[in-house]
């Protein structure tokens, strides 16, 4: 087995699994919060898989898309939270 | 013939908006660079004109990639007129705005999107790229958004969700046709995709595709049944914005939808016959909205959609005099349409009201003005000689040849309809005597004559060019017969911006 | 003659110029400029008598339409009643309207209003002729509603411009249609091509048209009541345009066509039915008015319906009947308008029943009103008479049915006698009523023009010869006749014509000392009122105006979301429509397609799992998360589809949108807890018919092959002549450059746009 | 939004992601990147440090007030747009120095159309998210 | 692939529709948003999808070889995506304002300019 | 002056790491672009001191993956197997770290360790509330950590 | 070998990851679910990335590798803090089997001022 299909058969499946099961969190919530770490972890995933796909293809260009991914999925998360907070102290 | 001087009234008219940005909250500054610069951009407009009357095509490849590679800009008589016109329209609605603007919506940059408006129109007449066309009109449709709120009165928001919303909706169907043909074809170019055309071997799908531009463009134009947003949002924004729109928006629509239907989509009989029953039903469909109205700017906005019909119904007949007709009413109905609104402006100036039962007595009070007014309502209701009839001869001619018989009868209808709603209007707003509801105050009269000038002026001249187009009938004929005559053979257009070869390999730059 | 014809409009606007001086000293000024139009009409009459003068000025050659103008009988008789009777009119109305402060404007609308029935009886093209025809409309408007500010001045204004409006844009449908077969607008030329219009196809629509312009226009049943509703108009107007100039306009028409279009059944018996309706159905009426101008109105119809009914029956008599009845109503019918208005300005009213004796006071006018009713009588001795005896000649000998056309003559006739009398002579005779004792004899100015117009009426009556070979027989030749008609005598000797004419008199007489005119017999027609068709156009109208709000409000309703189903239903229609008529549509991809990988899948499930939370959820953060998952989701698409750009943008432009709805969103109030199942299904059903066929659309694109030169320049030459290895890139800073110039130009406007809706609170005092 | 941790974070992060954004503009003519995604980057940066210090601070770091970008950076593409014209070439034809700079590679008039582009961006970006943050404190 | 890309770009279309026409101002956006997916999503399928080969020249090289993905439907959507952006800012903030002076989400509250006479 | 030269410098091998040429030119242009980027900002640059210990850094690093590692395994354990052997809790920590900087180091490495996170420092900055995932006894929880991680962080630090 | 390597360091990022997964999944609390899965996925990110440094074994494509992680590093804990905050702020319920929550109280219902309980002393 080389190592293209190792990742194609192996890797990439069981983060594909992993994918499905943080969207299952995404989906089933049940709290706002809940969905907003699942949608982190989800991104976090995807440089996971872009990373992998960016050795499958030989193409080192995709880890710059992980690159941007890391540095502002943090930004969702923090406008999610001010949301939250901001919501609260106008109730 | 390649020429960049097709690009210097775009570029003039893009950097009068930048200069605009830079002097932000200078009002005075801003009227006068304003003015000065629509001023520049017409003198280049007519320069334009005037060189694309004696070459007949310019074409400037942007980037210097030939085309289909770079994007196009191509003029020739058609796009000319447009530019032209705009033109005029940009600097009489200016003028006005300097005065019929209030200082708080200058100070929140209305003259440099106003500017970036007429860029965006000027960008999209001489767009001789399909993609590029899309990214001008987005450029028309933000700074429209921007213009019809400003200020953000609450008729005003609510009718800029209708608006922002059907115009949104309007650029979606609009990228979805350029994706469906960039699939079929693989180009951009309007040219090429002319050529392209044969090519496809499914041919009802290019039928499917043109049906897909003809409804981005008809909402933008504002035909039956897509005109909805217009009637809910024209009657909000000042007068001078609504007078930019009314002239020229929804024209522009019409354009695009001539352009496209006469280079690259030759409609089949389906397709002209689906726009002849959608312009009778445009026409009758404003014509009614029109009688309803007691809002003089809700019943232009109507009117508006009225006479849309008339330029589809042109196209629908896809002769070449019936075409002629269609261009001529443009020409026509940019200058009026523009005027109508100004000159509403002006009433609502005067008396503070648009509405019907509330004015009065403008005959006695300002007969002068009056007459100015008479004669762009006449123009509108296509009074012989006037400009709105010239146009009416050709596309009542071809419903004869072409057996349209109901476009004529919705013509005829449309036509009467116009007619009774403004000699109505006439007699409520400038026979009857005001009414006695008091609260108005006559702000036009407290004016100085500099002000009142700046008001008055724009008005009188599109009233003077109204009037050329009517008594120099001749010229304009003879213009719009050349440019629906180069519409119908888009060959040299063609040449002009492929290179005089049809078949031109990647590998020739 | 362009000079002539548009004189008028130069004069107008230097009556407006010089507006002061002609509301004051000047007014009889106007009065020159019809006085020497009419000289130099005259001058003509040698000329004309030999052969039509034609003129032509190039305009706007291209569309085929130039100044064409053509002096013949027709023209001619028209162009001298315009500037005669028009000079009689300016200098009545000098004085009539003395100190109104709009008299300016008034001559200004009077003068375009001769200039334009100039050009129309000049005009030598139908669409020179339609443009005046047309200016004649728009003047009468203005001059219908002179005293604008009474409502019923307004309203009845706007009636007729709108009936005979209607009439004119058939007729330039009908003008245009003829030009369009003929392939010219040249009149003269299609008198030629009569013959073979006749035999097309469409011929019956060209009368149509024709029709329908010249029936509102002169006032034809149902189109009549404009008419009575156009006396609001100052008397001088009521004189000059719907008596003696403007309503014959539809019967200039007509005439002009007879030698084109006419002498065929369907043009003949649709002419004798509308005319005859309209001379019984105006006679009858003329009966049960007391207002003088009604009465005056009333008869004006009839008399228009019997020139209709002349001409539609067509034979050489008639259309010399129709000829000479021409100039004979026009002076006696203009003269007895004056009359009623130096009345009603001297004793300020029009009701007959008030008017008793006033010859006492004022013989000149009383000779003018008497003298008019004797023409319009038919009284031997005026030209009337020779009018009326030709009416008869003409029915009596006409083709078929002649009895009752003769009825029809006689019975118009006896009441528009009675109508003449009882606005020409009932005031004069009788008893002066107390309150008028005190009146004098007014400014020459008022009745010497009617005087005059009376008298050349008996003038003319006497020596017919004056105008019968000079003006009356080129009209007749202009009709397209040859036959050789004997001349016109005051005496043709004793038969059954000179009968009738007895009777008409006798009868007419009797008529007029037994029947007194009372408000009474109002009521008797009222109960037939609202099935008039006055009222029964003004209900259409009103219905139509019921009709275009519902419909208006059926589509225009408010609810956007309705305007967006009526849009997407549209569409979906449409493309459906040419989808199945026109593609051929295969549910296979042939082409060549990527094999699907796990990781795809699972993208493409949480994809649709997102957007189908992002439409159920009854969260708006909810929402908000799931299209971002969408996106990110789009985001690795475009990865793993290669296009590490677009992954880029969409992601950090999905999380600034996150950012975006994030602040805006926490004080909306929560979506609106709305249910309704069936809404929800029809919406659905639109959604997805939509869907669908946009995935139809996109399918069938797909199997299209395309050659790809442009993407394959691009990759070529992004390096070697751009500079750049990011393809992408260099197309967007270079190879399309111009779009991404554009493109920040938007965002720059829509920046711009959000600066000032969130910062700019307009003052609520600020107009615009 | 009051936390220590995060304001810390982000004004270590701020030079770095406006390190970055410069970097991924420079290099857009060869890798993924340019002015668009440079520019969104920046104003990400300044967007994550207004959360955590409040707007005020933002803007006294901004010192110009973020509109200021726009029309600068318009103004630059347009001038790279028209210098070619200069030349007697068409408008935003590509213009080169032959001068080889490490990282930027080439420099020409593409280069400062997209810093052009980059400058539009974010001054677009931070007016909308400034203008909208404003209003709802 | 190209299927489900069909099938997604459907569902958007769709949906993007569907909340069009629901009441409430966020989800007319969220709609519009959808739909703009879609339209990206249709120029890159129809423009023809290459799995791992996009368009960068590599360093060596001075051509793209071989089997690459097109740059023209990738320069569009990037003008498309970038667009959009602006527009549904405008449209988020407009929709701010509406709330501002209406205090409502919900469309049926916004009819006064269409139905005035 | 000091400690933003050497902040200068950091940024400047940044961004030649980042674009991975090593070329003179680079350095020149990757210090007058940090100069730049610093000068924006050089508003909020806190004052504090830039000592770098490079042996306590390394043996913090090393003890740091071990930690790590033991943490995740813990916590991996627990999750892949039925049973939850959690005792979670939020816990009241009070800090010795001072400066904001210390404080943000401290409550990263905390939240980065398996099985603790930082859920708020306290707006006086003396105490954090920790979330712990296997809470047996919370005293020894915060003399372990004192002990342990806030320790060292400190010491390479201050 | 250094296939090997690769696959090995793949195979345990993506266990890691997975691992997380299930946890998010599993864990009966947002608290413990947030725990889990910060750090897991940052460990197993970092695996993978490592592994593709040692794929291309390229200078720059290796500073880039630990540039992501730098930044994964340094943002994941801040964003578990955030949210973590949040969610504590407005409301979230902690697992019934929790032992303590000393944190209970402590906010300003009103400004979020955060005492530190040794305000009393
Ligand atoms: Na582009
Ligand atoms: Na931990």
């Amino acid at each position: 087995m080389n190592l293209n299909n190792y990742l194609t058969y192996v890797v990439l499946p069981i983060l594909s699994v992993a994918v499905l099961l943080v969207a299952y969190r995404f989906f089933k919530g049940p709290t706002i919060v809940n969905r907003v770490i699942a949608l982190d972890l989800l991104i976090t995933i995807g440089i996971g898989i872009i990373t992998i796909y960016s050795i499958q293809t030989n193409q080192s260009t995709f880890l710059d898309d992980g690159m941007i991914l890391a540095l502002i999925a943090f930004l969702g998360t923090v406008a999610f939270s001010y949301y939250l907070e901001k919501k609260k102290n106008n109730e | 013939m390649i020429d960049r001087y097709i690009i210097l009234p775009i570029i003039a008219q893009m950097f009068t908006a930048v200069l605009l940005i830079f002097f932000w909250r200078k009002v005075v500054v801003q009227r006068i660079i304003s003015v000065l610069g629509s001023l520049v951009v017409l003198v280049l407009s007519i320069g334009l004109f005037s060189k694309t009357w004696h070459w007949g095509y310019l074409v400037m490849q942007a980037g210097n990639w030939k085309a289909p590679f770079g994007i196009t800009f191509v003029s020739d008589a058609f796009s000319s007129t447009m530019v032209l016109l705009t033109g005029f329209s940009g600097l009489a609605v200016s003028m006005y705005s300097t005065v019929g603007i209030s200082r708080q919506r200058i100070q929140y940059g209305f003259f440099p999107i106003f500017h970036f408006l007429l860029l965006g129109l000027n960008g999209a007449f001489l767009a001789g790229d399909i993609f590029n066309l899309y990214v001008w009109f987005e450029v028309i449709i933000i700074s429209s958004f921007v213009l019809m709120t400003l200020g953000g009165k609450k008729p005003q928001v609510e009718g800029g969700i209708k608006y922002v919303t059907l115009n949104l909706l309007a650029s979606v169907m609009f990228l979805t046709a350029i994706a469906i043909l960039y699939g079929l074809t693989g180009s951009l170019n309007m040219a090429d995709l002319s050529l392209k055309m044969a090519t496809i071997h499914n041919k009802g799908l290019i039928g499917v595709t043109g049906l897909l531009f003809f409804i981005g463009f008809g909402i933008k134009s504002a035909v039956f049944p897509l005109y909805f947003w217009l009637p809910s949002s024209y009657h909000t924004p000042p007068s001078a914005i609504a007078a930019i729109f009314g002239g020229l928006l929804t024209k522009v629509g019409i354009y695009a939808l001539i352009r496209v239907y006469t280079l690259i989509f030759i409609p089949d009989t389906f397709t002209k016959n689906i726009f002849l029953i959608i312009a009778s039903l445009t026409l009758l469909t404003g014509a009614f909205g029109a009688l309803t109205k007691r809002n003089m700017r809700m019943m232009f906005s109507y009117l508006i959609v009225c006479h849309i019909g008339y330029l589809l119904g042109g196209l629908g007949m896809y002769t070449t005099l019936a075409l002629a007709g269609t261009i001529f009413y443009l020409i026509h109905d940019i200058i009026v349409k523009t005027t109508l609104f100004l000159v509403s402006g002006l009433i609502y100036k005067i008396r503070g009201t648009m509405n019907m039962d509330e004015l009065g007595g403008l005959y006695e009070d300002y007969p002068k003005l009056s007459l100015l007014m008479a004669i762009v309502f006449f123009s509108l209701v296509g009074i012989p000689p006037l400009s709105g009839f010239w146009p009416k001869i050709y596309l009542f001619r071809e419903t004869f040849t072409t057996h349209s018989w109901y476009l004529l009868v919705a013509m005829i209808l449309a036509s009467l309809l116009t007619l009774y709603v403004i000699a109505k209007m006439w007699g409520d707003v400038f026979w009857k005597k005001k009414p006695a509801i008091e609260k108005s105050t006559d702000d036009f009269a407290a004016m100085n004559w500099r002000s009142k000038f700046m008001l008055v002026a724009p008005i009188a001249l599109l009233v003077f060019i109204s009037l050329y187009i009517g008594f120099c009938a001749e010229r304009i004929n003879v213009l719009s017969e050349r440019i629906a005559n180069d519409l119908l053979h888009p060959k040299p257009y063609i040449e002009a911006v492929m290179g005089p070869k049809e078949i031109i390999s990647p590998q020739s730059n | 003659m362009l000079i002539v014809v548009l004189s008028g409009f130069l004069f107008a606007f230097l009556t407006l110029l010089s507006g002061k001086l002609v509301r004051n000293s000047l007014s009889w000024f106007p009065a020159l400029l019809p006085l020497a139009l009419f000289i130099y009409f005259m001058s003509y009459i040698p000329v004309v008598a030999a052969g039509p003068v034609r003129f032509h000025y190039p305009w706007v050659t291209s569309m085929g339409v130039d100044l064409d103008f053509k002096l013949d009988g027709l023209a001619m008789l028209f162009s001298l009643l315009i500037t005669g009777i028009g000079t009689c009119i300016f200098v009545y109305a000098s004085y009539y309207l003395k100190g109104n402060k709009y008299l300016d404007r008034f001559f200004c609308y009077l003068s375009i209003f001769m200039a334009a029935m100039l050009g129309m009886v000049l005009a030598d093209n139908l669409i020179i002729l339609f443009i005046f025809w047309e200016l004649t409309s728009i003047s009468s408007y203005f001059l219908i509603g002179f005293n604008n500010e009474e409502k019923k001045s307004r309203r009845n204004a706007l009636m007729a411009l709108t009936i005979t409006g209607a009439g004119g844009f058939l007729l330039m449908a009908g003008f245009i249609l003829i030009g369009s077969i003929s392939g010219t607008y040249s009149i003269n030329s299609l008198i030629a091509s009569g013959g073979s219009l006749q035999q097309h196809a469409l011929y019956g629509w060209m009368i149509l048209f024709i029709f329908a312009g010249a029936f509102t226009k002169s006032a034809q049943f149902p189109f009549h009541f404009w008419l009575p509703g156009a006396m609001v108009a100052p008397t001088p107007v009521s004189a000059y345009l719907h008596s003696a100039t403007m309503v014959k306009a539809g019967i200039y028409l007509l005439a002009r066509f007879t030698p084109i279009l006419g002498h065929t059944t369907s043009w003949s018996t649709t002419l004798i039915i509308v005319g005859g309706i309209t001379m019984l159905y105006s006679a009858f009426h003329s009966l049960q008015r007391i207002d003088l101008k009604e009465i005056l109105a009333y008869s004006t119809i009839a008399a228009l319906g019997t020139l209709v009914f002349l001409l539609g029956i067509g034979t050489s008599n008639a259309l010399l009947a129709a000829a000479v009845f021409i100039l004979v109503h026009a002076l006696y019918k203009a003269a007895l308008f004056m009359v009623a208005g130096i009345l009603d300005h001297e004793t300020g009213t029009r009701n007959i029943g008030m008017l008793r004796g006033l010859k006492k006071v004022m013989w000149p006018v009383a000779l003018a009103g008497m003298l008019a009713a004797f023409s319009s009588a038919g009284i031997p001795l005026t030209f009337g008479f020779i009018g009326k005896e030709l009416i008869y000649e003409s029915t009596f000998h006409a083709p078929y049915i002649a009895v009752i056309l003769t009825l029809i003559a006689l019975f118009t006739n006896i009441l528009i006698l009675y109508a003449g009398f009882q606005a020409g002579i009932r005031p004069f005779t009788g008893k002066l009523s107390g309150v008028h004792q005190h009146l004098h004899i007014p400014s020459f100015r008022l009745w010497l023009p009617p005087l005059l117009l009376a008298l050349l009426g008996v003038v003319l009556g006497i020596w017919p010869s004056l105008v019968d070979g000079p003006l009356i027989r080129p009209v007749y030749t202009a009709l397209g006749e040859t036959t050789i008609l004997s001349p016109l005598l005051l005496w043709h000797g004793f038969n059954w014509v000179v009968v009738l004419s007895i009777v008409t008199i006798i009868a007419g007489c009797l008529l007029y000392y037994l029947f007194v005119p009372s408000r009474s017999y109002i009521p008797l027609t009222d109960k037939w009122l609202h099935l008039s068709p006055e009222a029964l156009t003004v209900r259409l109208g009103r219905a139509f105006i019921h009709f275009s709000n519902r419909y208006t409000n059926l589509f225009h309703n408010g609810f956007l979301r309705s305007y967006v189903s009526v849009i997407i239903v549209f569409i979906t229609c449409l493309l459906a429509m040419k989808l199945i008529t026109g593609v051929d549509v295969h549910f296979d991809i042939k082409t060549n397609i990527s094999d699907i990988r796990s990781y795809d899948i699972v993208i493409f499930l949480i994809i649709i799992a997102a957007i189908w939370k992002s439409i159920s959820t009854s969260s708006r953060i909810n929402a908000v998360a799931s299209l971002s998952v969408v996106g990110y989701c789009i985001c690795l698409l475009f990865v793993i589809y290669s296009a590490p750009d677009l992954a880029m943008t969409q992601f950090t432009i999905d999380t600034l949108t996150v950012v975006l709805f994030v602040l805006v969103l926490f004080r909306l109030p929560p979506f609106l807890k709305i249910n309704d199942r069936r809404v929800i299904l029809r919406d659905s059903v639109i959604a997805t018919a939509f869907g669908l066929l946009i995935a139809i659309i996109a399918l069938e694109v797909m199997n299209e092959p395309t050659t790809k030169d442009i993407s394959k320049f691009y990759s070529e030459n992004a390096y070697l002549l751009a500079k750049g290895k990011n393809v992408v890139n260099v197309m967007l800073v270079d190879f399309r450059g111009f779009d991404t110039l554009v493109e920040i130009t938007v965002l720059t406007i829509a920046a711009l746009g959000v600066y000032s809706l969130m910062k700019l609170r307009v003052s609520s005092t600020t107009k615009e | 939004m009051k936390s220590i941790i995060l304001k810390t974070a982000s004004n270590y992060l701020l030079p770095l992601l406006l390190l970055f954004a410069v970097f991924i503009l420079l290099r857009g003519h060869y890798k993924p990147g340019g002015g668009f995604v440079g520019g969104l980057i920046a104003s990400i940066a300044f967007v994550l440090h207004s959360f955590a210090n409040g707007l005020q601070n933002t803007r006294k770091l901004l010192r110009y007030p973020p509109g200021a970008f726009i029309p600068v950076g318009l103004a630059i593409s347009l001038l790279s747009g028209l210098a070619p014209m200069l030349i007697g070439k068409p408008f935003m034809s590509g213009e080169w120095l032959s001068v080889q700079v490490p990282i930027i590679g080439l420099i020409g008039t593409p280069l400062f159309f997209d810093i052009g582009v980059f400058f539009v961006v974010i001054g677009v970006t931070l007016t909308i998210l400034f203008t909208i943050s404003e209003s709802i404190l | 692939m190209e299927l489900l890309l069909l099938i997604l770009v459907g569902v958007l279309y769709a949906t993007g529709i569907f909340m069009m026409l629901r009441r409430s101002m966020v989800k007319l956006l969220i709609g519009l948003i959808l739909l703009g997916n879609g339209a990206n999503m249709l120029i890159f399928l129809l423009g023809g999808i290459t799995r791992g080969k996009p368009p960068i020249i590599g360093d060596a090289d001075k051509v793209l070889t071989g089997i690459y993905a097109d740059p023209v439907p990738q320069s569009l959507i990037l003008t498309a995506i970038v667009i959009s952006f602006g527009l549904q800012s405008f449209a988020i903030v407009l929709l701010k304002r509406v709330h501002a002076l209406i205090q409502t989400d919900d469309l049926n509250d916004l009819n006064t300019p269409d139905t005035s006479i | 002056m000091i400690k933003q030269f050497l902040l200068n410098i950091m940024l400047t091998l940044t961004w030649v790491m980042l674009t991975g040429e090593f070329v003179f030119v680079n350095f020149v242009f990757g210090f007058a672009l940090s100069y730049g980027i610093l000068w924006v900002i050089s508003h909020n640059t806190d004052g504090r001191k830039y000592f770098t210990r490079v042996p306590a850094v390394i043996g913090f690093i090393f003890f740091f993956i071990y930690e790590l590692i033991k943490a995740n395994l813990q916590v991996a354990y627990d999750v892949i197997t039925p049973k939850f052997f959690m005792k979670p809790g939020i816990v009241r920590y009070p800090l010795d770290a001072k400066t904001d900087l210390e404080i943000t180091f401290f409550t990263n490495l905390i939240s980065l360790t398996p099985g603790t996170l930082i859920l708020d420092v306290s707006d006086d900055k003396k105490v954090v509330y920790i979330h712990v995932m296997y809470l047996e006894d919370k005293e020894v929880f915060i003399k372990q950590t004192k002990g342990g991680l806030e320790k060292r962080l400190l010491d390479i630090l201050r | 070998m250094s296939d090997f390597l690769i696959m090995f360091l793949c195979t345990l990022g993506a266990i890691v990851v997975l691992i997380a997964a299930i946890g998010i999944v599993r864990m009966p609390d947002f608290y413990l679910q947030l725990s889990v899965t910060i750090k897991a996925a940052v460990l197993g990110i970092g695996l993978l990335l490592a592994a593709a440094a040692i794929f291309f074994a390229d200078v720059s494509i290796t500073t880039k590798v630990l540039a992501i992680t730098f930044f994964l590093v340094l943002t994941a804990p801040v964003a578990g803090h955030v949210i973590g905050r949040a969610a504590y702020l407005i409301g979230t319920k902690l697992w019934k089997k929790s032992v303590l929550d000393e944190l209970k109280g402590k906010y300003d219902e009103h400004t979020n001022y955060l005492g530190s309980g040794e305000e009393d002393k």
